[in-house]
């Protein structure tokens, strides 16, 4: 680990009191916000040299009642990657959109809309439909949705004497 | 009879002006009457060749050579006045354009007839400030005026070797005159290079090909085709003069011969060679319809050059036929394109397409037109390339050759993306309501369509004229044996090719119509990798058609930055000179003004 | 030209027909064995121009289907133009320049039929083939042109009568031996043979010009195929390897010759399209200038 | 839904079968992972061409769609309207458990079950994925289905057109997409 490397590491401690922690893998690192300082976190890390936005995806940790957005950017002249993470409520799933920050966010988060029902505040287009042509029911990657119930009632099947179940074994230490 | 054609030709201009004025509707249908009867007058001359006619300084006289490129002269004016009627409301100045276009066609008929070289001269002026006016009219000036210049390059070259052959020998006929230089092939040099200067210029023959494309491309779509298919053959004519009248090959006698030619005729030839391949090259590139075509008639030109400057039995005949064969097809593709632009308002290719549906007559003319202009039988293009490829290669003249054969399978690139990009492809939503050309129009290019199909089916009408000037000059004529065209390296019997095409077509057609009949799908029904498209533009092809071969020489230089600064040198220079004359201060002004004065006086008292 | 002339025009070309969808089909088996796949029926071909025409079909348009029957017509009838072993249907009709000309009539009804279809692709195969003609098309003119200046005649039966005679060494292969190497390498042009069959790529460009044929116009395309690679072949048989003094040496040179093309092309890449003009105006046009000019200035071949 | 079943051809269709049923061309729309199986079928060791059957580019040329694995009702819509540019008569082979009753995606929110549901499969092959064995030996029973004039499924698929019909909009809502990356 060189100075520079650590550079942005430590000015984001002195500037938000952040710390970003080592990943799993190298050049990989990890930084939990707020939701609420989410927003200019990201925009110090951009000018800080995170460029680009790789992902932005979405974990339903239905458990905890919350939604975690994960967006992970790259630093062009280090290679480093950084997972940053944020916790929104289940219930009412709301973020501001990043759009202004990485316009490229605008396709990712119409399609964390379709697949999860986050709302982006302040994004004209995030509704707009993106990969699930004609979709209409909830948010299909939500844990509480059925899939098997709706392929059952969408998908005619054909009638057959063998039951396809998966026979679902629980393992015990 | 010529002395009335003269006077009616002049009166009529008068004529056509006044009655514009009044309705210029009216002045246009003035415009194709009168050019129908000058079609009808000079048709009549046929028979009195070597009649000649005298006003005050200007002498005429009917040959077989000037008879024939009046006659397509005024073919090609009398067709392009069908769309007279209709642009009457576009123009700014209708009455001056019908005025100035009737002078245009009476300055042209005068130059093929000239008998004496003032008269030759004085004619060309005419043509050339006239159709100059006229171009000035459409889309940019700055056109009209390179084509001012470049023409104005050629005129003072060819003002020169007139003033030098008038004064070396002491006549001012045509035939008389030329025939003195027999005897000083030095001087003799510099009147044939000056005096086809402005024949090459006229033709756009590289490096004076500028004007070409900027003057067909923004000239109004009534005149482009008069330019293409008219104008530019006034200087196939000084070609001839300065080759066939003009004793060139006697002249150039003790030069390095090439196959038979002498150097200097052959390095022309040569220019013309480059003009084929550049103006192909850059006609590929193109997007505007009418700077496509205008390229095509800078490598049409090469070929007529290349024909004309031959003299012989078969190249001879070729480039002849071949200023009728490109002048019948350019002015009608010319003549298609108005038809496009008065229904859509461009000529822009990317901007076209699927006109086919709407347009289907005006498509049929410029298909026509096309193969006839690529040189495809049966139409008449074929015959007259045929011609010139006889020849060149019964010489062994390979460079030539070759640049020929470039521009001839190169036309089927730059003809077909027209074709393609406006008449074909995708028809775009926004020209969903357009009309088929109006009636008149359709008159007047379909003349033209069926004058290239004749002249591809019985091409001997036009080969016995050829073959009589050919007599006329002294060099063997083509052989024509019924509807056999023959020539020292073999024959073809067009009639026959016709017939074995049609037998073929009928064949094929029996097959078609046998077999079940198709289901007729919407344009829009096609295999599009399996996706949804629903805008028909973005799945029309019509940019950069040919881009990965246009890729490999679009870095080629071009001679235009070279004229450009050119001209920016010279506007320095005058403006430099300017300020000698006519500075702010008076003083400066006083001082030039007393020199001459002085200067003047001193020479006047010697 | 009497009937006669016809009927023997109209032989001629199920005659032409025949030959070649006969020889295309053991071609088919050639490179199967090539690839070592046992490969289809010898007479696999007809059957896939018959099925073609078996099928229902769709039109784009009248200009899709004048297209189609201009291109076939112009092909067909030009077949009757070739002249086999010195026979020929309509005589005299047989310049070099004639020739090539009309089959551009075919080529240009084929490309207005896929422009006419309203399918990009279709316009890309067809800007793609014209730019494939100009590039293989020169050094063979050359070639062409100085062959008549060499033996001045334009007409392809006397041409080939002319290297008959003299044994194999007659033949202007080994006369013109450049010119004889630049007219095989324009004949893998011309038949859109690998390296240069990048306008028909498949799974480049969806078959290019072919993409939106379906049912009897893909038929009729198939057909044209056939007849073209006919005329290109003889073309090329009758400048360069003598012809044939009878009817069965002829169609033994002719399946050699092809048979030779489609071996080589069985083992070449594809170029692109900007690769083959870049190749043609390199190698085969300065071998042709080169023959020409030694035949021209060098008296080589008197 | 009419089913046929009576076999009356005529003369010029029996003739015509014959020449169908010799030469095969596919148009070869790659949904899943079946795909791969296919390269071995057409190259040397199991060498397709041998009956006549060879790949094609587009749906116009082609005689029989390869439905190659799970269908996703996204690619359902697209092999729809493949389907209906290919010339008449043309024939579908499903391949393999996911095109016949959803395979491994039985549950999937985002693939259909049952492939005859919207097209007229001919021919079904077992195995997840038919090995390029099963599949020859398919291929070799389409060419006699198409010999007897059994392989109807086109016709099938006119008669009962709007059986099929209702069956893709009950499934996909609209079979042809309108959406702001197709207009």
């Amino acid at each position: 680990m060189t100075n520079s490397t650590n550079n942005w590491i430590e000015c984001l401690k002195k500037e938000t009191g952040l710390e970003a922690k080592e990943g799993t893998a190298s050049l990989q690192y990890v930084l939990d916000v707020d939701k609420q300082e989410a927003h200019q976190t990201l925009a110090y890390l951009k000018r800080a040299g995170f460029g680009q936005l790789s992902l932005l995806t979405c974990i339903d940790w239905i458990e905890q009642g919350t939604f975690q957005l994960i967006f992970i950017l790259m630093h062009w002249e280090l290679g480093h990657h950084l997972i940053v993470r944020a916790l929104l409520d289940r219930e009412n799933p709301e973020f501001t959109t990043i759009t202004d920050i990485y316009p490229g966010a605008a396709y990712y988060e119409r399609e964390v809309y379709e697949f999860f029902g986050v709302h982006f505040r302040g994004s004209a287009v995030y509704q707009k439909p993106l990969f699930l042509e004609r979709w209409d029911d909830m948010p299909p990657l939500r844990k509480d949705f059925d899939p098997q119930a709706y392929s059952d009632g969408k998908f005619p099947k054909r009638e057959h004497p063998h039951v396809f179940k998966a026979n679902v074994v629980e393992v015990t230490e | 009879m010529m002395t009335m054609i003269i006077l009616f030709m002049i009166a009529s201009i008068l004529f056509a002006y006044v009655l514009s004025l009044k309705e210029p509707k009216w002045g246009a249908y003035a415009t194709l009457i009168v050019s129908l009867a000058g079609l009808v007058g000079v048709s009549l001359l046929r028979g009195s060749v070597g009649e000649t006619v005298s006003f005050y300084y200007l002498h005429f006289t009917v040959t077989t050579i000037g008879w024939y490129f009046s006659m397509i002269l005024l073919t090609v004016y009398f067709t392009a006045t069908f769309f007279h009627p209709f642009w009457m409301d576009q123009l700014i100045y209708p009455a001056a354009y019908n005025a100035l276009f009737l002078l245009s066609l009476a300055g042209t008929v005068g130059l093929f007839f000239a008998q004496d070289l003032m008269t030759l001269f004085i004619c060309w002026e005419t043509a050339v400030w006239s159709s100059m006016l006229i171009v000035q009219q459409g889309k940019s000036r700055q056109a009209a005026w390179v084509y001012f210049v470049m023409s104005a390059i050629g005129s003072m070259a060819t003002l020169f070797a007139i003033l030098l052959t008038i004064f070396m020998s002491g006549t001012t006929m045509i035939t008389d005159a030329f025939i003195y230089f027999m005897g000083s092939p030095a001087l003799g040099g510099l009147v044939f290079g000056a005096f086809i200067l402005s024949g090459l210029t006229k033709m756009g023959i590289f490096p004076f090909h500028v004007w070409l494309p900027l003057a067909h491309g923004s000239a109004p779509h009534t005149f482009s085709p008069v330019l293409s298919g008219g104008l530019v053959k006034m200087g196939a004519y000084i070609a001839y003069l300065s080759v066939a009248v003009f004793p060139a090959y006697q002249v150039f006698g003790d030069q390095l011969m090439l196959q038979g030619v002498p150097l200097p005729i052959y390095a022309l030839m040569l220019l013309g060679g480059v003009s084929i391949v550049y103006g192909t090259l850059r006609a590929i590139q193109q997007d505007d319809a009418k700077r496509l075509l205008a390229y095509s008639s800078v490598a049409n030109g090469g070929y007529i050059l290349i024909g004309i400057l031959m003299l012989d039995q078969m190249a001879f005949a070729g480039g002849l036929m071949h200023v009728l064969n490109h002048a019948v097809a350019s002015a009608a593709a010319f003549l298609a394109m108005a038809a496009v632009a008065k229904r859509t308002g461009t000529t822009k290719m990317s901007e076209l397409g699927g006109m086919i549906h709407r347009m289907p007559v005006t498509y049929v003319v410029y298909l026509i037109a096309i193969i006839s202009m690529a040189g495809i039988p049966p139409m008449g293009g074929f015959v007259s390339k045929w011609l010139i490829f006889q020849g060149l290669s019964h010489r062994g003249l390979i460079f030539l050759a070759t640049a020929a054969a470039f521009g001839s399978i190169g036309s089927y690139l730059y003809v077909f993306r027209p074709l393609s990009a406006v008449f074909l492809g995708q028809l775009a939503p926004k020209y969903e309501k357009i009309k088929e050309a109006d009636p008149l129009m359709l008159i007047g290019m379909l003349l033209l369509t069926a004058m290239s199909l004749l002249l591809g089916i019985v091409p001997n009408v036009v080969l016995r004229t050829i073959a009589q000037i050919q007599i006329e000059l002294g060099i063997d004529p083509i052989m024509i044996k019924g509807t056999i065209t023959a020539t020292q390296n073999g024959s073809v019997n067009m009639l026959s090719v016709f017939t074995v095409f049609g037998f073929g077509f009928l064949l094929i057609l029996i097959l078609f119509l046998v077999l079940p009949k198709s289901r007729r799908v919407g344009l829009m029904d096609t295999y599009t990798s399996a996706e949804f498209i629903h805008t028909p533009e973005l799945l029309h092809y019509g940019h950069h058609f040919y881009a990965p071969f246009e890729r490999l020489y679009e870095k080629w230089p071009s001679v235009l930055p070279l004229y450009q600064r050119l001209s920016l040198k010279l506007k320095e220079m005058g403006e430099w000179a300017e300020t000698f004359f006519f500075h702010a201060e008076p003083n400066r002004a006083v001082f030039w003004m007393v020199l001459l004065v002085i200067l003047i006086t001193v020479g006047g008292a010697r | 030209m009497t009937l006669m002339s016809f009927v023997y025009g109209f032989l001629a070309i199920l005659g032409a027909f025949v030959f070649q969808t006969s020889l295309t089909g053991i071609n088919r088996k050639v490179t199967a064995r090539l690839q070592k796949r046992r490969g289809p029926k010898w007479y696999q071909q007809f059957i896939d121009i018959f099925k073609a025409f078996s099928k229902s079909s769709i039109t784009h348009g009248w200009v899709y289907d004048f297209g189609a029957i201009m291109a076939l017509g112009g092909i067909a009838a030009t077949v009757i133009f070739i002249p086999v072993a010195g026979f020929q249907s309509f005589p005299g009709l047989d310049n070099i320049f004639v020739i090539s000309y009309v089959l551009a009539v075919g080529m240009l009804g084929m490309a207005m039929s896929a422009a006419g279809s309203g399918n990009p692709w279709a316009s890309i195969g067809v800007s793609r083939a014209l730019t494939n003609m100009l590039a293989y098309d020169i050094p063979f003119m050359v070639i062409v042109f100085t062959l008549i200046y060499q033996h001045q005649t334009g007409s392809v039966s006397e041409l080939a009568a002319l290297q008959q005679g003299a044994g194999i060494w007659g033949w202007n292969a080994f006369q013109l031996p450049l010119g004889g190497l630049v007219a095989v390498i324009a004949l893998f042009g011309m038949l859109g043979k690998k390296p240069f069959d990048s306008f028909i790529a498949p799974a480049e460009i969806a078959s290019g010009p072919m993409v939106e044929y379906g049912g009897k116009q893909l038929g009729m395309m198939f057909t044209l195929h056939e007849l073209m690679t006919f005329i290109e072949v003889s073309l090329i048989l009758n400048l360069f390897f003598g012809g044939g003094e009878t009817l069965w040496v002829y169609l033994l040179k002719y399946a050699v010759l092809y048979t030779f093309t489609n071996i080589v092309s069985g083992v070449m890449p594809r170029f692109k399209i900007d690769q083959a003009v870049t190749f043609f105006y390199k190698v085969p046009l300065g071998l042709a200038l080169v023959q020409g000019l030694l035949v021209i200035f060098g008296g080589w071949g008197y | 839904m009419q089913v046929t079943t009576k076999n009356d051809r005529s003369l010029w269709e029996v003739i015509g079968d014959y020449f169908r049923a010799n030469s095969i061309w596919m148009k070869w729309y790659c949904t899943g992972c079946g795909a791969i199986e296919m390269p071995p079928t057409m190259t040397s060791r199991f060498d397709m061409e041998q009956l006549g059957m060879g790949p094609m580019a587009t749906p116009r040329q082609a005689d029989v769609l390869l439905i190659t694995g799970y269908l996703s009702t996204k690619t359902l819509r697209r092999v729809i309207y493949s389907y209906e540019q290919m010339q008449d008569p043309k024939y579908v082979v499903g391949f393999g458990s996911c095109t016949l009753n959803g395979g491994i995606y039985y549950d999937s929110y985002a693939t259909i079950n049952q492939l005859d549901q919207y097209l007229p499969v001919d021919l079904y092959i077992a195995g997840c994925m038919p090995r390029p064995e099963a599949i020859m030996n398919s291929f070799a029973t389409l060419i006699e289905m198409i010999k007897k004039g059994e392989a109807r499924g086109w016709k099938h698929y006119q008669e009962n057109y709007d059986w099929y019909k209702a069956n893709q909009m009950d499934s996909l809502g609209e079979v042809i997409i309108h959406d702001e990356f197709h207009e």
